[in-house]
């Protein structure tokens, strides 16, 4: 019989894409799979444990997680877009245009608000659905189109209240995010269901793991009968109605909506999926590693207020900590770009 | 043309297909062939290269949509959009050019698109039970667990056949899947076709290589020019006649390099080695020489060029050439020293494909060209044109390649390295999806270059392609060089004696 | 108490002597250059401005430059190529108002600058209106001190690190701080003018800050966010902003916050257009018209009716 | 290695690339080459002229032309980034950097201003340098080594003068850009110089042409000889450098020096990019798309001030625009993206 045994050369570690079958060791695997930003993370906590007294609180640990969620909300989607090989730079507009648009119904419209929560999140949903459309049936470079619809929709928000802030949501909708069970904010719980739902469907469903196989390479996918089209339409429109989601989490925590809400998220939420060790080329990426930049997003930042870091050097320091976290992540980034 | 159609197989079942057109900007590349795939028959389709073969296939297969006809699948109409339609329908291409998910594992490619569920969950256990029992088929040993990251064409290839195979289809288009298999690979491949057909599937089998069509078909259909010229209702065709039928002309090859200047030793290797892909290398190519290497797949010869090369880093061992030691530790470096080599994949490492023919061909040279003056695109074609001369280069120099057919591809991909006379010239799989004609044609040039004074190194699977071409044979097995035959000795039985691995049965 | 600075004086008379000086007043067009529409500042000012001209029958033209200082300068640039007969110019920074400035006198166009100013001094202005930030800061800061009792930790919420806004009214507050050398500044983080930034740094601030006792918000929006932290933590400190928005003054009734200076951007619209007109029909205006401040806190907040500060477009 | 290589669909219609053999319409044949974009730009020029009677005036033209020159200067770098498919997030934050390095040379240090000038132009270079290095020799992803310098970059820049505007430059330097030869702004002049020199250097010269053959196929032209880490690291150090020119622009066209400079420029520079034709995937691209590309950004924000639209919509219009610019190259793009 002849042997075809793969050999792994030695200079491109090959991981094992799939669980391996030992039950105690999964969780380790899985972690050193995400490998750098993990390590990146690790140190960063016990560095900021030392070098502040506040930070292992369990009250500021839940603030890391408040404080991350709504950009934590609209990364998920944006991992999902990634993973397809696409970019949503609409994301973060589309938050601030669903958010106003919801509020002026609720308050000019006077809607009920649970209401003009769903119609808020369905126009979340439309936005995506065009930068879906406009992407994989209209062929535009997903680049060129949602800027196109980040521009649009920027605009649209201000149009709407001329500027204008609007409060006085109900008093059940804000208690929300003050809430805390059990030291948890009740939007970090959002947030991890968010996360464990997509990691899991990325990970166990078909219509998950044919997102990897989109990315990685897309006439694969079509020639192998999967509907490319949809399925990556479906994407936008899931991150479209996170944008939404999360723009929920905006109303409730301040109680007000402003059109000018997330103007500086977008390359935040970027950077987050790709801290997390995804690739902008497509078919690398998880719900784990996005999560894991997102904390070291948030611990960093966090981290940053609580040592009283001269405000203009932190950015410096930000992108210190970022080229750290993706360098230690080069041998894996290497395999996977492959 | 009708009559020529061959009767539908057992109990009437067939994909037929009438007048299929289909053009491209206005060229006619199909033109209105009938054809019929009867259940449980083996069709051997040959032709050219840019017969239109891959073109009628992706018709049938949905990958494009006809310019005109009209095709029926077991007597019902069938007119498929897209890929998933026709593999609705029970239709399955295995593509010319080999296509897999780089971020999944052996098995999620070869489950691509139906990924079997189970409460929910993708069902991983049955998938990789599934993909180790089709790959056990095709002799493959591979953990369908492993990354599709690295693995050689060859293993490449038989993922897709195994992914083909494991969809269960009707009918399924086999587009050249020996090309970069070796007789051993491609017996088993042939095995299983046989055995799908007995199981009443209708198989059309794409080749170059004549002897495996003869061996597996049922019948033969032959395209020249995008129209269907010939049609055979039986297996066992002469060569010469399929030849004829495809060329439209008769020709003979055969014609022996000179023998080379022994004395002048121009590349010589010592001990080479990777870690862990191969190791102990010793060899020397003289003058004139052209040394060929076999092996199995996944013997390392294709890692073991690459090095040599400069395109992979080596751990131990030496290089010489022309007596001194050298240290090409990259592609450039061994350009500069006058060692090139013709990659297999020539998609993924060989041509840029959306650039023309000339400037892919020139695209190594352009720094010498581009002394003290313009590159323009009058230069480019001017340079070109010879090349394209030399080795009938069908098509536009100014198309991008990617919209020429694969042996012509492969032309080019060949011309590339030919612009100037190398010192040292070596090719990994250098006829790779070329057709016959094309096949001698690039013989004759191996040997021409050669007989000027080229040293060569031709790996190639294709084991008679090795034993004609070469005055010495080497061959590798796991990695390690097992011996190196000369002509006189290298027959069929000794080469593949030394390939299998020992302690293997 | 510092509530002594209300009203904005001398506008009034202005309006009626040059309605009425311009006759043929329907003939000019005045354009108007502003740094953004996103910001309720400008966008009550520009309100100011059209209603003023619409009272007086002129034509405006408003260009705005998305807080982008070239891109303004450009625009102003279209503004001479449409051959406008005025230029009232609210400048994204000193640096904008500058080269904006230096375009128009080469033109020959009068420009009544709102809000910013040319710092180098080259380039002339008709007439200049605006806020003294630093004044404005330097009182509420001192405001807010003496609420404190003198002393005490505080922190500080910036604004877009390197604005001119930020540069001011940082300042002013250092003003304050130096004259009260029992305040320490324990936190210092930009929130970018945005509620949410400023909500996440006041958290991690009191966080990091025990015994904090203030924050002062370089804007109401990100002082509303500092309150709002500090109330879901439970925590009760003084908070101040700069603005007056009217979100801003409701939530200083419901006492969820305390103070801010109110700016009058509506009044300083209208009095721009006046002052072009009058300048266009040959009047002289004051080289410099600061308008003051108004701080509100939650002693006078029920007597204040943000209209008079930010039109009626503002809510 | 897998194949990867993305392949053109072959049922996607094709134009006819090969240029016809007249002298005469070669100049319509490259045209034409640049699709849609370009009869984007006619179609808004003449509606334009139409709508307004300044638009055609030789001061307003000239305008457009200055107005773009700074954005111009960058996108040059910008579209041979995307060239080798890679991106740069890190020029507008370079361009503040080497502004307010420059600046603080000349008032600080009291450097003569044309050896700060020179000094900036060699940071912008070694922060390219550091964009190349990590990319190509580190093999960190571009998006996330160029976020982490453009952090760092942005965040020196404030810390140079603590946030500080500098301000009184030579006069003869302020003076360059006031003046106008021949009714064609000196930026005007220095933008169209650096495009047809790189424009040259891309068609005609090994070095450049070397840019496609590594965005359209990295291995392959690595095994075609070309030293291709360094040509992308080359690549980042040009994009760095031409940052700090359109820096000085910056500086003599306002007389000061601040550091939030260029800050919402960066999506516009890679738009202009992508509007021109160029592919986020590499290979595909020139200077002639990205020029008409900036012409369109140039005339569309030229145009809605002169019409006097809503500034509120402007950006919903510039949406449209820069969709309907994309989707009439369509067919192109497809047609490139081989
Ligand atoms: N997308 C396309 N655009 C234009 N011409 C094309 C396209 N695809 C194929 N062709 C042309 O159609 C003809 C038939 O090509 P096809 O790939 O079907 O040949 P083939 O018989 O499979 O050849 P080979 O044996 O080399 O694979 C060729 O001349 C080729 O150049
Ligand atoms: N980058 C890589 N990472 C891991 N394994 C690799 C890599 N490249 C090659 N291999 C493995 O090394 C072995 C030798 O491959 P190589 O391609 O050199 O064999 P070959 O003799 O040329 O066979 P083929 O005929 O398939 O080209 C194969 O098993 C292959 O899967
Ligand atoms: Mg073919
Ligand atoms: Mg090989």
């Amino acid at each position: 019989m002849t042997t075809t045994q793969p050999q792994k050369s030695p200079d491109s570690p090959v991981t094992d894409p799939l669980p391996s079958v030992g039950v105690g060791s999964k969780l380790l695997t899985r972690l050193r799979n995400l490998g750098g930003p993990v390590v990146g993370l690790v140190v960063m906590v016990v560095a900021m444990s030392f070098l502040s007294p506040f930070f292992l609180t369990s009250r500021n640990l839940s603030n890391i997680i408040a404080q991350v969620s709504d950009i934590g909300i609209m990364a998920a989607g944006a991992t999902l877009v990634i993973l397809i090989g696409g970019i949503d730079l609409s994301v973060a507009a589309n938050l601030a245009l669903t958010m106003m648009f919801s509020a002026w119904l609720f308050q000019v419209i006077e809607v009920p608000w649970p209401v003009a929560m769903i119609l808020g999140l369905l126009l979340g949903m439309a936005v995506g659905l065009l930068n879906g459309a406009l992407t994989s049936y209209g062929k535009v470079q997903a680049f060129a189109a949602t800027l196109a619809t980040m521009s649009a929709c920027a605009g649209m928000a201000l149009f709407i209240t001329k500027g204008n802030t609007i409060n006085g949501f109900p008093s059940w909708f804000s208690n929300l995010t003050s809430n805390v069970l059990g030291s948890v904010p009740v939007q970090g719980i959002l947030l991890v269901v968010i996360y464990l739902l997509i990691g899991m469907w990325l990970r166990y469903r078909p219509g998950g793991r044919a997102l990897y196989a989109i990315g990685g390479n897309e006439q694969a996918a079509r020639l192998s009968g999967l509907p490319v089209r949809w399925a990556k339409t479906r994407v936008y429109i899931i991150a479209g109605g996170l944008a939404a989601v999360a723009g929920w989490v905006n109303i409730s925590l301040l109680d007000s909506a402003q059109p000018t809400a997330g103007a500086g998220y977008l390359l935040n939420v970027i950077a987050v999926v790709v801290i997390g060790g995804a690739s902008l080329s497509g078919g690398v990426g998880s719900m784990g590693g996005t999560f894991i930049g997102l904390l070291i997003i948030g611990v960093l930042n966090n981290g940053l207020s609580l040592l009283h870091v001269n405000p203009n050097l932190q950015q410096v320091v930000i992108g210190a900590v970022i080229l750290a976290a993706v360098l230690t992540d080069r041998a894996g980034n290497r395999l996977r770009a492959a | 043309m009708s009559d020529d159609v061959p009767a539908p197989g057992p109990g009437g079942r067939a994909l037929t297909g009438s007048a299929l057109r289909k053009s491209y900007a206005g060229i006619e590349v199909v033109k209105g062939v009938d054809f019929a795939i009867p259940a449980g028959a083996v069709v051997g389709l040959i032709g050219e290269n840019g017969a239109g073969k891959s073109t009628l296939s992706s018709m049938i297969a949905g990958v494009v949509l006809p310019t005109s006809g009209e095709m029926t699948l077991d007597g019902e109409s069938y007119a498929p959009t897209s890929p998933s339609d026709a593999l609705d329908r029970g239709v399955a291409l295995i593509h010319q050019e080999i296509r897999m998910v780089p971020s999944l594992s052996v098995a999620e490619n070869i489950f691509l698109g139906r990924l079997p569920v189970r409460g929910g969950k993708v069902d991983t256990g049955s998938m990789v039970r599934q993909s180790r029992e089709v790959l056990d088929l095709l002799g493959i040993d591979l953990d369908p667990r492993r990354s599709v990251v690295g693995l050689s064409m060859a293993v490449q290839q038989s993922i897709e056949i195994a992914k083909a195979i494991s969809r269960g289809p009707k009918y399924v288009i086999f587009d050249e899947p020996s090309a970069s298999l070796t007789g051993h690979e491609t017996d088993r491949v042939l095995d299983q076709i046989r055995r799908m057909a007995e199981h009443g599937v209708g198989v059309v089998y794409i080749s170059h290589r004549l002897e495996e069509v003869r061996d597996v078909s049922s019948q033969i259909i032959c395209l020249r020019d995008g129209a269907l010229v010939k049609n055979w209702d039986r297996g066992n065709v002469p060569a010469p006649e399929m030849v004829s039928a495809m060329v439209g002309r008769e020709f003979t090859f055969e014609h022996q390099a000179p023998e080379p200047h022994r004395e002048d030793v121009v590349l010589e290797v010592r001990g080479l080695g990777r870690k862990g892909v191969f190791s102990g290398v010793d060899f020397t190519v003289s003058r004139g020489e052209i040394l060929g290497v076999a092996g199995l797949v996944g013997a390392g010869r294709t890692e073991m060029v690459r090095t040599i090369a400069g395109a992979d880093r080596y751990d131990e061992g030496e290089v010489l050439l022309e007596g001194r030691p050298v240290r090409l530790d990259s592609p450039a470096a061994a350009i500069a020293a006058g060692v090139v080599m013709v990659p297999e994949d020539r998609k993924g490492q060989g041509l840029n494909l959306g650039l023309s023919s000339a400037v892919n061909i020139l695209q190594p040279w352009e720094r010498e060209m581009g002394r003290g003056r313009f590159i323009t695109n009058r230069l480019l074609n001017r340079a070109a044109a010879k090349s394209r001369a030399d080795f009938d280069i069908r098509g536009s120099m100014d198309l991008p390649v990617v919209r020429l057919s694969g042996g012509n591809q492969q032309k080019v991909l060949l011309a590339k390295w030919l612009v100037h006379e190398p010192t040292v010239l070596i090719l990994d799989e250098p006829t790779r999806g070329v057709d016959v004609g094309a096949k001698m044609a690039i013989y004759e040039i191996i040997r021409d270059c050669a007989a000027r004074g080229v040293a060569v190194v031709v790996v190639s699977s294709e084991l008679e392609e090795v034993l004609g071409l070469s005055h010495r044979v080497m061959v590798m097995s796991g990695g390690r060089q097992r011996g190196i035959l000369p002509r006189a000795d290298a027959d069929a039985e000794t080469v593949m004696q030394l390939a299998v691995p020992t302690g293997q049965q | 108490g510092g509530s002594d600075s209300a009203g904005s004086a001398g506008t009034s008379g202005g309006a009626s002597s040059a309605a009425s000086a311009g006759g043929a007043s329907s003939d000019y067009t005045i354009g108007i250059s502003v740094a953004d529409q996103k910001s309720l500042f400008y966008i009550a000012a520009v309100d100011g401005m059209k209603k003023a001209a619409e009272e007086a029958g002129v034509k405006t033209v408003v260009l705005s430059a998305d807080n982008n200082s070239t891109q303004q300068v450009n625009q102003v640039n279209d503004l001479i190529t449409q051959q406008v007969n005025a230029i009232v110019f609210i400048a994204q920074d000193a640096t904008s108002a500058a080269a904006g400035v230096r375009a128009a006198n080469k033109a020959d166009i009068p420009v009544i600058a709102v809000d910013q100013k040319p710092e180098s001094g080259d380039g002339k202005l008709a007439t200049y209106i605006a806020t003294d930030s630093v004044k404005a800061a330097d009182a509420l800061c001192t405001w807010m001190f003496e609420q404190m009792g003198g002393s005490g930790e505080i922190g500080i919420l910036q604004g877009v690190l390197g604005a001119t806004a930020e540069l001011q009214r940082s300042q002013g507050c250092q003003q304050a701080l130096d004259k009260n050398p029992g305040i320490s500044v324990v936190a210092k983080q930009s929130a970018n003018w945005d509620e949410t930034e400023g909500y996440k740094a006041a958290q991690n601030m009191l966080q990091a800050n025990p015994d904090i006792k203030a924050i002062f918000g370089e804007s109401d929006a990100m002082a509303m966010g500092a309150a709002k932290a500090a109330k879901d933590a439970g925590r009760t400190i003084y908070t101040v902003g700069i603005d007056g928005f009217p979100t801003m003054i409701t939530a200083i009734e419901d006492k969820l916050t305390n103070a801010t200076q109110a700016q009058v951007p509506y009044v300083m619209g209208q009095q721009s257009i006046k002052d072009a007109l009058t300048i266009l029909g040959g009047g002289t205006v004051p080289a410099e018209q600061y308008q003051d401040t108004v701080l509100v806190t939650q002693d006078n907040a029920a007597t204040i009716d943000p209209v008079q500060f930010y039109g009626p477009n503002v809510k």
